[in-house]
């Protein structure tokens, strides 16, 4: 059963300094606001892992939260670069960014295999690209049968999974509306799964096929409405496609990054407070 | 209906080439414009696929990230994303995947990783993403990139996906590779028996030696090169509508979710 | 786009004799009218694919169209044995099967691999287990990571799966709703979908998260009401259990198993006057 | 209240044993109403899981198959089944495997397959269904089946799930095997190096010499023999509820769609 607890006592409690964290979410329902906790709760040398490093892990990248990072496309999406990425790779700053990179069908396989406690995930992958002479762990595996070379790519099983999701009822019992990515993959290949929710219910909507995390596989819950911005929740808010072309600018420059960080993340003392000093900001 | 420009007639053109019921493996920007074109004009069964996981979407605007909003609602269904990978692309279920890249050589192989060295680069771009999958199974791969000698380059810094490189008919590679380079300045296809990308069509009022400039190898003329047809005043009109509903609805403001 | 078809030309297109058949659905959606018309047009050979061979594969294995059975569980489900198919397999009646015997978790494994088209699919399975000493197909693959021994089978990509559904819209995407057991996952390994829908409709609900088969994965569509019976179809009609417990009366003697198969199968034209005659006998 | 049967006593001992908040793989027939009498009763916040992907099921008659339309209605979601035993069950996510077989051997090895020779059965029995991974991950099994000498047997025609046999700690077997034998004359436990089965509960009334007799092979009876309190009236009542509302329920004829 899990607990429902406020998002700094979450991260306190499940984020560790030097852990393996993986804040999933492809595109929607990112967890930005536990991502900015962990900001502000100062935590380093973390282990990140995630599909698309967008703007949640340029902003712990940049605040000097990570020594290394798995993940399959780091960007802006539809802007461009993500720079504080960029900068922790090319010039080593705030510290130097070790890299296990893949691509996404390698970390949707490694992630499935986590998910399944098997050791390696497979797949017919990693084919024309050079990739595999940068990154050891990405290996093969011979087909029993055919004799076939078959790509293989280590499990991924974070020491805590965060996610941001449309709603949980009081058992714990986490629900998702609308694209998922990765994300159900992910909580189940964690040992732990922190979920911040846009809402609490006393009973969810049937679900019949829909998208539930069992209350048993739910480590923690904060409630923590707005949770996802910039990002979206389906039938919440939209994503606010605006912020990520701003985001350009804003992370460009190693200072004006440290300043909006220190304002708007370390300067506030919860979520709710970030988004009021962001829309006094405006 | 104004004159048109190289993006319009490349977005156009690439736009054409998808015939109604191909399913579509849809990349962000130029790809996105192209597919969502042709839905919007001749191919209204055309199928786009999202590595978001959104099969048959059909959005009225064009999304700025591959995960937006509309893509889901409008859906015929969402699917975890490692399913849109093993069941849908690697099992040989897309017709065409698009791309794009920040370099292309003339064997159509492609690299969105690094300008420089991998380990000391000099410009670290996002990385593969989808794409190296997509470049080995989607059955035709069409590429939509503005022609440039930076980015049309005589050997890529690093390969990020797979083109005709040499042993990709042994490779495991299950889909025929790039068809089509789709430029600002004419159209590329592969030809000969290294499948070299040649200049193979020419768009109004541009001629081979402007293609031939853009591109950073002594690009090979195809021995028969098609001219393109002009864009159309339904396409254009199209395409218009389609970019003008897409910067209003990005223009409107997002309330934060106070 | 899938051609929509009379069930029997579905059939008699798509189902050819000693062909790889998956009839799937997993105690809800089993295409019952299917399987009856396969024993009507007189299907020999067939290799049939399923996890759960209940009546509709003792039909199909009474009436002779089997020669090779790759299951994990063949009984009636709450009743007790799936007489027929004990038959075939103690008696050789009315002519041998030969048994491809799995897990549920094996048949799962390979139906995922056979949809990914991954040439074996693996598990940490068949522990403790006499299986694999009598199916040699259960193999076994070392993780190129930890250097563990996986237990492996070969892939499941049968020539054609036939589902039961709810419902396809005008252009042939295919909504089911409620268990779907290996269903989708048998549908997309095999190389040819045939599908019995309960009903056309102009446009399928919104379905966001539900399990939608997009046209471009559906070969044929039959319209078939009451193609699941004895099965069920959620929110269109229940198990009829009560047939369930009748049926081991009816399949325990061979003469009186050919007696219905001749009177309610092969007596009638199509499912339509299969439960019209059904009716009449009650 | 009518003085109660031994397979009322069986299934409410089984039951007796689910603390609430438990996660159950539950089989049909006599687990699946051990699990849902305590469901009922004393462990609201037991989680059912059948294999047929229901996950928190909460029906309010017993189901006759495993995937009957109540299962799915009253769940918390339902999952594809590939999804239950390589996340769930293989994750180890599953604290409580119930099991019945037709054979058991005093290691609780069972046998659910074949009574003679594999290749030329006497009886050809369904076969392993779930039950072999299920009896290596679930975190411990619980064992539900009436004792006859010939279903206790001293040598199994075929072992389809390992209970304690030899060399189960380097199987790969994540689950601690069998924990509790439920029969309708008793409980039996592991114990010892080699946990061999031994008599550790007996029911009112019913002297551990019938459970001895009832086992085909010669049965230990362990240090501490735990004696059961008869099922108390709230549990009977539960119970025969539960089963009269199946009965009903089983009882209304279903129309033919037609």
């Amino acid at each position: 059963m899990p607990k429902f607890l406020a998002l700094r006592d979450a991260i306190r409690d499940h984020v560790a300094d030097g852990a393996c964290v993986a804040l999933e979410g492809f595109t929607h329902l990112i967890p930005f606001a536990a991502g900015n906790e962990i900001i502000r709760q100062g935590r380093q040398q973390l282990h990140l892992v995630r599909m698309t490093p967008d703007l949640i892990y340029d902003q712990m990248i940049g605040a000097g939260c990570a020594r290394r990072l798995t993940f399959s496309w780091g960007g802006n999406p539809g802007v461009g670069s993500a720079h504080r990425i960029r900068d922790a790779v090319e010039q080593g700053w705030p510290r130097p960014l070790e890299l296990d990179e893949h691509t996404h069908a390698g970390m949707a396989a490694a992630y499935r295999a986590g998910a399944a406690r098997l050791p390696f995930g497979m797949l017919r992958g990693y084919i024309g690209t050079d990739l595999p002479q940068h990154n050891a762990r990405i290996g093969s595996v011979r087909c029993p049968y055919t004799g076939e070379e078959i790509a293989a790519v280590p499990a991924l099983n974070p020491d805590v999974a965060i996610l941001h999701a449309q709603r949980a009822d009081r058992r714990g019992n986490v629900a998702i509306t609308g694209i998922t990515g990765a994300a159900r993959e992910a909580a189940l290949a964690a040992a732990k799964l922190v979920v911040t929710v846009e809402e609490v219910v006393e009973e969810l909507p049937p679900a019949m096929n829909g998208i539930v995390l069992p209350h048993f596989v739910v480590t923690a819950i904060a409630h923590c409405p707005g949770g996802a911005w910039p990002s979206y929740a389906q039938g919440h808010y939209a994503r606010d496609n605006g912020f990520y072309r701003r985001w350009d600018a804003i992370a460009r420059d190693r200072a004006q990054f440290t300043a909006w960080i220190d304002r708007h993340v370390r300067g506030t003392a919860d979520h709710h407070a970030f988004l009021a000093s962001l829309r006094l900001a405006a | 209906m104004s004159a048109w420009t190289r993006d319009e007639m490349m977005t156009i053109a690439a736009a054409r080439l998808l015939a109604d019921g191909m399913v579509c493996f849809v990349g962000i920007g130029l790809p996105g414009a192209a597919c969502n074109l042709a839905r919007l004009t001749h191919a209204p069964g055309l199928v786009l696929i999202y590595e978001s996981g959104t099969i048959g979407t059909r959005p009225s605007v064009l999304p700025l990230s591959i995960g937006d909003g509309e893509l889901a609602e409008t859906a015929t269904c969402v699917v975890p994303l490692p399913e849109i990978f093993s069941d849908y692309l690697q099992a040989g279920r897309i017709d065409v995947g698009f791309l794009g890249a920040a370099q292309i050589d003339r064997f159509g192989n492609l690299n969105s990783t690094v300008i420089g060295d991998y380990a000391k680069p000099r410009t670290r771009l996002p990385g593969a993403g989808g794409a190296t999958e997509i470049a080995a199974h989607a059955r035709e791969v069409f590429i939509v990139m503005k022609a440039t000698p930076r980015s049309f380059v005589p050997r890529l810094d690093f390969q990020t996906s797979g083109g005709h490189f040499p042993g990709r008919a042994v490779s495991g590679a299950t889909g025929s590779g790039p068809a089509v380079v789709v430029t600002d300045v004419g159209m590329l296809r592969p030809q000969g028996p290294r499948n070299e990308l040649a200049l193979a069509a020419t768009y109004p009022g541009i001629p081979a030696q402007e293609a031939v400039a853009a591109v950073g190898w002594p690009l090979a003329i195809a021995s028969t090169v098609e001219s393109i047809a002009p864009p159309a005043a339904a396409e254009l009109e199209a395409l218009r509508a389609l970019e003008a509903r897409t910067a209003a609805a990005h223009r409107e403001p997002v309330r934060l979710p106070l």
